[in-house]
């Protein structure tokens, strides 16, 4: 599955969208901890973050389903 | 009436302040946050910007201001509510936000802006990169 | 930076509102109280207001602004404080005071335009005359 | 001694100013009688009046002395 990365996780995986692979059901912890194990220079960082599905921030059990949702991980934001 | 956007250039509060104008307020409230010169770290340690940076995911920061827009003008009985975010370079002394709102009431509208803040803050998926006056930068990441 | 004002003439924000630039604040925030069509009065009624008139002890309220905007920047921290109060006719839709205020950090700044307006309208020696759609009018002693 | 009127008062009195006398020492509060015994068409509103010396608010037992201190009286103010 294809994640969208952003600001200190996308400077440290180099790349704006990375490619996971989990077996089904792939929860968004799931999801986290494998980009987290592809990105080890940004792991904590990446531990502290969340997933959105489609534009709303899911919960760690929330499971993903395989087909174009769009998945994204939002590091601690700062805006304002 | 909601008014949200993202935009790249100055943010000019006069080019906004009418559009919480509104017969039946009669209380308009403004939060303008600039990029400041010092910040002053948990360690006490004074550090100086030199510019910030935004970045986005424009999508979902959209309708993350729209929802906690909506959820304002319920909570506070709000006539209308802009939110502009800058995003890409904003110097010092410049607005990286603008928040306004209008209410029949002050006491309303005076609520309604930290509290609008403190949820920009927390949940809608805009970040800031500083650079300081030594050229180093630093994702925000509170 | 403190700015006291009484005006005859219409209070624009966008005039005003580099007045608290600052290179060392984070946030600005503004109050606009703007005449206001409905009131509710305490026994339910709703009276429609045509127009609103302003008077003032002019020296005493300078004085008594000035005052209360030096304690807005001591209890407040702010860097700087503009207050400008419109006399004499304002009509629908138009400001009849402007709060402005800057601090190294949203909060004060929140903080402040509520404390100051507070202030205003229990000691600023300024009176409002309304006058209704049936052409009667009143001065408003809360 | 003269004290200036405002608003609802002023409106009440038909002029800017009053002309009151009382024996000294005249406090805030026998100035204020004075002028609602003249103006007993806003006599309550003048009850509710603070009396300013000077551009300050200054209590009903505070004596006023003779001289060119300005004298005002203050009805409930609705600024803002």
């Amino acid at each position: 599955m294809q994640i969208l990365l952003f600001a200190g996780v996308r400077d440290a995986a180099g790349c704006d969208v990375i490619e996971v692979t989990v077996d089904p059901p792939a929860t968004a912890a799931m999801l986290i901890d494998a980009v987290a194990a592809q990105v080890p220079a940004a792991a904590q960082l990446i531990g502290v973050s969340r997933l959105a599905v489609d534009g709303q921030y899911v919960a760690g059990d929330h499971v993903v389903e395989r087909g174009d949702a769009e998945l994204a991980l939002i590091p601690p934001v700062s805006g304002g | 009436m909601i008014l949200i956007r993202l935009v790249q250039s100055p943010i000019e509060l006069s080019d906004w302040s009418s559009t919480i104008d509104d017969p039946d307020t009669g209380a308009h409230a403004w939060f303008a946050g600039v990029t400041r010169r010092k910040t002053t770290t948990e360690g006490g340690r004074v550090r100086i910007t030199k510019t910030l940076h935004y970045q986005a995911h424009e999508s979902m920061a959209l309708g993350q201001l729209q929802q906690l827009a909506e959820q304002a003008m319920r909570t506070y009985s709000l006539a209308a509510v802009v939110i502009v975010h800058r995003l890409g370079e904003v110097p010092l002394g410049q607005a990286s936000v603008l928040v306004g709102c209008s209410s029949a009431h002050r006491r309303d509208a005076f609520s309604a802006l930290p509290w609008i803040m403190d949820r920009l803050k927390a949940d809608v998926p805009i970040w800031k990169r500083e650079t300081f006056a030594d050229d180093s930068t630093e994702w925000i990441h509170p």
